[in-house]
């Protein structure tokens, strides 16, 4: 349904050294994307706690990215392998919640990757338009609740 | 309820063209705790800076938010501002409305709006921002230069010559890196070794200057101001405290037969050798894959006679040693100068240009080694085929250049030059010889460098010919290049009876093994990014590794020593504080609270977490400061939420998103703060 | 036993009977059955893709649909034959063209059929496996010895690389070291996949004699008594064009052009004559007859 | 056709219908050729044309359709695709060519190279009606229509006739299947001619 004139609303967990840069490169580059990208930038995405993720959808994002530096280019040695095993995870434990996994974007996005960058901003919130606005799941409390535990044992 | 002052900038038309600063001041405004906001035509400059501190000062403001470009940009310069002002300088918080929206979003309506988000959410952050004092950590005034071409050897020269002790680790068994190997530099042709050997032997011979060649960085340990570095030495298998470099073993040797790599496989050399006779140090070094007296070893180690021996029966100080071990050393450095150079592409890919296949096709490294008066021929342009003086000589410049196909589309930048270079010294060697350059661009940026190419053309009567070469082959006693001649447009057929590729520059093929020794990153083909392309163009991403030449990217000899000059500077910078500014956003453990799983100590890349035994006896995690970098990944981990990122906390990341996200299509304004 | 099916396209039952010929008589010896695939049609070659994409698809499609009725590899000894149809299976790939293809063919299922995975061999693919190699090695009763030759591998079983998957675009090795198997001595020459311009062999002689001519040189200059060939086109330009050669630039060659299994026929110790090499029409017989006597 | 390029002002450049209709047709990014002219260089047939390959292809990057679809060039490339096995761009300039042919055809512009194209309709008219290629016929009728009724007769027609590799007599004309894969389209390719 690409006619459809839903505008999904994403947050985008950003680490500071590689994708925050990448995005920032997109800038400077003046490569345009969609808009509907919220950038909050961290120090690194292993910084980012799956109990984000789930508020996230909880408080109604219709999806969240979480970009890190490519395997490899960590800042920090390798918070970035962390993440990607950490949300790994996430995506069974969102099956479970009933949200699609493809709401939840894991990627790697260089601080030299502008044009990459704008690219899968893009192409993800296409995609969410596609699945379409995500019901609130408060009824999940408890589940959530529970949650983080289950998931940091990384 | 906190006093936040809102600062919109417009960067001239940069944000202005596409956001309605006025009208997103006016909406953050409405903010509960937004006390101030008002929109200026430059917040960086200094009336843009001034505004700021009266506005702190006249509605007592305790919070502020700068919207305007990333904070990768311009964090300092506010922050700076406000601490003048009297706030700490972590009461900030910058909205990035430049380069991730203004730039990004054409249309006006949709970039306001973002804008707005952008600067609601960096005035939620700063509701948990809480004073920051950076803790201060000591300085171990020493550096490391890493590569021992110009570069390494200009960086470390630099160093030590403003009094501070250097320890230079080159790899190969001797400096001087490629430009030992040229002959001529352009474009004043001045003889390479002629300039550079001099500073080769001011580096053996400096006072604060520690010289470990034959040696490799192993791995890196610890941050700015406090590296701990462990060095290979590998076995020379000839004691440097003892050899003189008399050089007798290189003629007693009976296993000359192998190829050079100094000589790029144009020369031969002994099982024991010193790449070429200006080598520094001047000690030779024995190829254990080749000499017959530690092969001996290996098969039977316990043996008390060797097989050959001859260098160290030779030897007149008994210098030579087959026994030798590998050794591993640890020492402590303030900063590293990474100068580990390039590599030159492989032209044998080309299978159409029949490099490795056809003898008479060579590169231009090897060319060099045949132009050099100390090179294998003594200077002596000979083809390799028959050992005939090439009469007509054609040049492929981008050979693993701009070309997308050998996943090479950069262009190296050096080609060019030394090709016209190469094109000169030839007509000086033999008057008669005719050169074709096959080019794509002649790309001559430079002081002279222009004018140089000209005379190459007028002077010299090089033929230039504008079309890239398809194919080369033999036929009879030559070779025959085919190219197209793009100005004409007719195909060009040039018999040749030598064909130069001019190869392309290219990363150390592992680069990108050193890069994450060190931990900094690198670009898809393996070069060094720099922090920032412009402002910061000797800085890696990591404090106080700093970067120059081909390291980098292609450039030229002028270029490279210029960087390690700018490298060194940087780094005696960092060397001459007494103390560093540590990082202001570490972790800290609420220990009352802490369950003692050290899920978080496990995560941590720095062992930064430390186990401790509180009054009551409980084991709780405590997070050293000196060695926490702020990654946040004990935070991420920890199941009880007892570990708090300062700058990060949990709080200010989950604010940011519920103003954005609670209550749906309402404007967050309407609603009060948490 | 290995069986194939078998394509031997226009040339192997016109101009190049010859190879057809020995062909089968060297397959029979390797103990390699062909069944050649009945009702076939011409590939269409570079008259079809030129003049209308899908057509020329289609008709190697078709083909494909045929053999791939016998699930066996299918053996185009043809250059052209092959590469056209090894093409067709690379560009149905996309749905798209698959679809314009399959209403040419009234609505035929590529997939369905098998045609689209159908294990397409050229002959070189076929014979110069390591194994293959070996196994031909040991019926050679005739050594090739003291022959000089030169491989010539031509456009059409190197390019595109990403759909002939040659062991070099620039200097394959396959029937140089085949070759060297039946004993010639292989000599390098920098005009293994050079073009001979078969496509304009009639329209515009002109060109493709100047080619022939330049390839023909090349392959004397570096001491060749023969060139050897696995592509009809070039044979047969090669072959049948010196005469045109002499006439225009008065220079004769007289260079035998072998189908590499007329080699390894000779090699196998088959006659000239069952390898009908009398239908060269520029003299062969004499070169092979004169490799029987050298053995004695 | 004039000498000159006159860009009017308003008109996109890059976006020029030749160009658009190549890259769609082809699936080959003209626009990104940078003229070093490798494919020319290595182009066996490129002494006889009259615009290099890359000539061709910067035709067409600046909207040139008379010029390419007109040359000779486009007729005289042999597919043998050195050009696009080489290309430092990874550009298929072969397939390029061969949709500059199609596009002549269906345009139903005057072939700068008369032979070639009679020699495909022939080709093709044969395998049509027989399913298979017939030599003889198509080397006659080239001549034929080429006026020159002798051409390649007596110096490789006789002596291949004499060893037999040319049949007097059609082989297989068993397919009307074959004939409905020409007739499915919508311009016949001999409904140029």
């Amino acid at each position: 349904m690409p006619e459809t004139v839903f505008e999904p609303r994403i947050v985008g967990f950003l680490c500071n050294w590689c994708s925050y840069a990448g995005a920032n490169l997109a800038g400077t580059s003046r490569i345009q994307y969609a808009p509907n990208i919220r950038i909050i930038r961290v120090p690194c995405s292993g910084r980012v706690d799956p109990l984000f993720v789930v508020k996230a959808f909880q408080s109604g994002a219709d999806g969240v990215m979480v970009l890190g530096c490519h395997p490899g280019d960590c800042h920090y040695r390798d918070g970035n392998y962390h993440a990607r095993r950490r949300f790994a995870l996430m995506h069974r434990f969102l099956n479970f919640l009933g949200i699609d996994e493809r709401r939840l974007k894991i990627d790697w996005v260089s601080a030299a990757e502008g044009k990459r960058f704008a690219q899968v901003v893009s192409e993800f919130t296409r995609q969410l338009a596609e699945l379409g606005p995500l019901s609130a799941i408060s009824g999940q409390q408890a589940a959530v609740s529970s949650q983080p535990a289950a998931v940091s044992q990384t | 309820m906190a006093r936040i002052g809102v600062f919109v900038c417009h960067c001239g038309s940069n944000i202005a063209a596409t956001v309605d600063v006025k009208k997103v001041a006016e909406t953050v405004g409405q903010l509960p705790d937004v006390v101030y906001a008002t929109n200026y035509m430059f917040m960086c400059s200094e009336p843009g800076q001034k505004l700021i501190q009266d506005a702190i000062r006249e509605h007592n403001l305790d919070r502020v938010v700068v919207a305007a470009c990333s904070p990768t940009m311009h964090f300092r310069t506010f922050s700076g501002a406000i601490q003048r002002a009297g706030l700490n300088g972590y009461m900030l918080e910058m909205a990035n409305i430049r380069e991730q929206c203004s730039w990004v979003h054409p249309d006006k309506a949709v970039g306001t709006d973002k804008a707005t988000d952008i600067v609601m959410m960096a005035a939620a952050k700063t509701r948990w921002s809480e004073p920051l004092f950076p803790r201060e950590i000591g300085v171990t005034r020493r550096a490391l230069v890493i590569g021992g071409g110009i570069a390494g050897i200009q960086a470390a020269l630099d160093i030590a010559n403003a009094g501070v002790e250097v320890v230079l680790v080159e790899r190969s068994p001797s400096i001087g890196g490629r430009m030992a190997q040229l002959d001529k530099t352009f474009p004043t042709l001045d003889c390479s070794g002629c300039i550079l050997t001099p500073r080769m032997t001011e580096v053996a011979q400096h006072p604060n200057i520690t010289l470990y060649t034959w040696s490799e960085v192993q791995a890196v340990r610890g941050f700015v101001g406090n590296f701990e570095v462990d060095i290979l030495h590998k076995p020379r298998y000839v004691d440097a405290s003892l050899c003189t470099g008399c050089g007798e073993c290189l003629t007693r040797c009976p296993w000359k037969k192998f190829t050079s790599e100094f000589d790029e496989g144009m020369g031969r050399r002994a099982a024991i050798y010193r790449p070429f006779p200006q080598a520094v140090p001047n000690v030779p070094v024995i190829d254990a894959e080749q000499c017959q007296a530690i092969l001996s070893l290996r098969e039977n180690p316990e043996r008390d006679k060797v097989r050959c021996g001859a260098c160290l029966k030779f030897c007149p100080r008994k210098a030579v040693d087959f026994r030798q071990q590998p050794t591993v050393g640890t020492e402590k450095f303030g900063a590293i100068v990474l100068a580990n150079g390039y590599s030159l592409f492989d032209p044998a890919v080309y299978g159409e240009y029949g490099y490795g296949r056809y003898p008479d096709v060579i590169t231009s490294i090897q060319l060099e080694r045949l132009m050099n008066a100390a090179g294998p021929t003594g200077g002596e342009i000979r083809r390799p085929s028959d050992g005939h003086h090439p009469r007509s000589v054609a040049f492929l410049a981008c050979v693993g250049s701009r070309d997308q196909r050998v996943g090479r589309p950069y262009c190296s930048k050096i080609c060019c030059m030394y090709t016209a270079k190469h094109a000169i010294m030839l007509k000086e060697h033999d008057p008669h010889v005719q050169s074709y350059v096959f080019y794509m661009d002649v790309r001559a940026g430079g002081k002279g460098y222009e004018e140089f190419i000209r005379r190459a053309q007028e002077e010299y009567g090089t033929a230039y010919l504008r079309g890239r070469v398809s194919k080369v082959y033999p036929e009879g006693d030559h070779m025959v290049v085919m190219g197209e001649d793009t100005l004409l447009g007719m195909p060009v057929r040039v018999e040749a009876d030598l064909v130069v590729l001019a190869t392309g520059v290219q990363p150390q093929p592992d680069a990108d093994a050193m890069a994450r020794i060190l931990g900094i990153s690198y670009d898809g083909y393996g070069f060094i990014n720099e922090s920032h392309p412009k402002l910061n163009p000797v800085e890696s991403n990591t404090a106080g590794i700093l970067l120059a030449g081909c390291t980098i990217g292609p450039k030229d000899i002028p270029e490279s020593v210029a960087q390690a000059s700018a490298a060194a500077a940087k780094a005696l910078g960092l060397l001459s504080q007494p103390t560093l500014l540590g990082e202001a956003m570490t972790s800290w453990v609420n220990q009352a609270r802490c369950a003692g799983c050290f899920s978080c100590e496990a995560v941590c890349p720095y062992h930064a977490v430390e186990r401790v035994t509180l009054r009551d006896g409980r084991r709780a995690a405590q997070v050293n400061e000196g060695l926490c970098k702020g990654c946040g990944l004990c935070a991420s981990v920890c199941p009880g939420k007892v570990i708090t990122l300062r700058g990060f906390s949990d709080q200010a990341l989950l604010e940011q998103m519920n103003v954005l996200l609670l209550q749906p299509g309402e404007r967050i304004y309407a609603r009060n703060s948490l | 036993m290995q069986t194939y099916s078998y394509y031997p396209g226009c040339s192997l039952h016109g101009t190049a009977k010859e190879y057809d010929h020995s062909l089968k008589l060297v397959m029979s010896k390797l103990g390699i059955q062909l069944h050649e695939i009945p009702g076939w049609n011409c590939c269409g070659a570079t008259a079809a893709h030129s003049t209308d994409e899908i057509l020329g698809l289609a008709l190697p499609a078709r083909n494909l649909i045929l053999a791939a009725a016998r699930n066996q590899p299918l053996l185009a000894p043809c250059a052209m034959c092959f590469n056209r149809t090894k093409i067709t299976q690379h560009e149905i790939q996309n749905p798209a063209t698959r679809k314009a293809v399959e209403e040419r063919l009234d609505g035929a299922d590529l997939e369905a059929t098998g045609a689209s995975r159908l294990e397409v061999l050229s002959l070189l693919q076929a014979l110069a496996s390591d194994e293959m190699r070996a196994a031909a090695a040991k019926w050679v009763v005739r050594p090739l010895e003291g022959l000089k030759v030169v491989c010539y591998y031509g456009c059409l079983l190197v390019r595109p690389a990403e759909v002939m998957h040659p062991d070099s675009l620039e200097n394959p090795q396959a029937m140089d070291r085949l070759m060297e198997a039946m004993g010639a001595k292989v000599l390098d020459w920098p005009f293994k996949t050079e073009c001979c311009g078969a496509s304009l062999a009639i329209a515009r002689s002109d060109v493709v004699v100047a080619l022939g001519r330049r390839l023909l040189s090349m392959a004397r200059g570096v001491g060749a008594d023969a060139i050897v060939t696995a592509c009809p086109m070039c044979h047969s330009n090669l072959d049948t064009r010196q005469a045109q050669i002499k006439a225009r630039y008065g220079e004769s060659f007289d260079l035998p052009i072998f189908y590499v299994t007329e080699l390894m026929g000779l090699a196998f110790g088959f006659t000239p004559r069952q390898l009908s090499l009398s239908m060269h029409v520029t003299n062969a017989t004499r070169l092979a007859e004169r490799i029987g006597r050298t053995q004695g | 056709m004039s000498n000159q390029i006159i860009f009017k002002s308003g008109e996109s450049v890059a976006g020029n219908e030749l160009l658009q209709s190549v890259r769609e047709r082809s699936g080959v990014q003209v626009e990104v050729c940078y003229q070093c002219g490798k494919c020319s260089a290595g182009c066996p047939a490129a002494e006889f044309m009259d615009l290099m390959p890359r000539q061709v292809m910067r035709a067409v990057q600046l909207g040139q359709a008379e010029l390419a679809l007109r040359s000779r060039t486009i007729w005289l490339c042999a597919s043998c695709q050195t050009c696009s096995a080489r290309c430092p761009m990874e550009l298929d300039v072969a397939r390029v060519m061969d949709v500059l042919r199609q596009m002549a055809r269906s345009q139903r512009i005057q072939p700068a190279e008369k032979g070639v194209v009679l020699g495909y309709d022939l080709f093709l008219e044969s395998v049509k009606r027989l399913g298979r290629l017939y030599e003889v016929g198509l080397v006659a009728g080239v001549n034929f229509g080429t006026l020159n009724p002798l051409a390649n007769v007596f110096d490789v027609g006789l002596p291949m006739f004499l060893k037999g590799k040319l049949n007097l007599v059609p082989g297989w004309s068993g397919s009307g299947e074959v004939k409905r894969i020409f007739v499915k389209k919508g311009a016949e390719p001999d409904a140029d001619v």
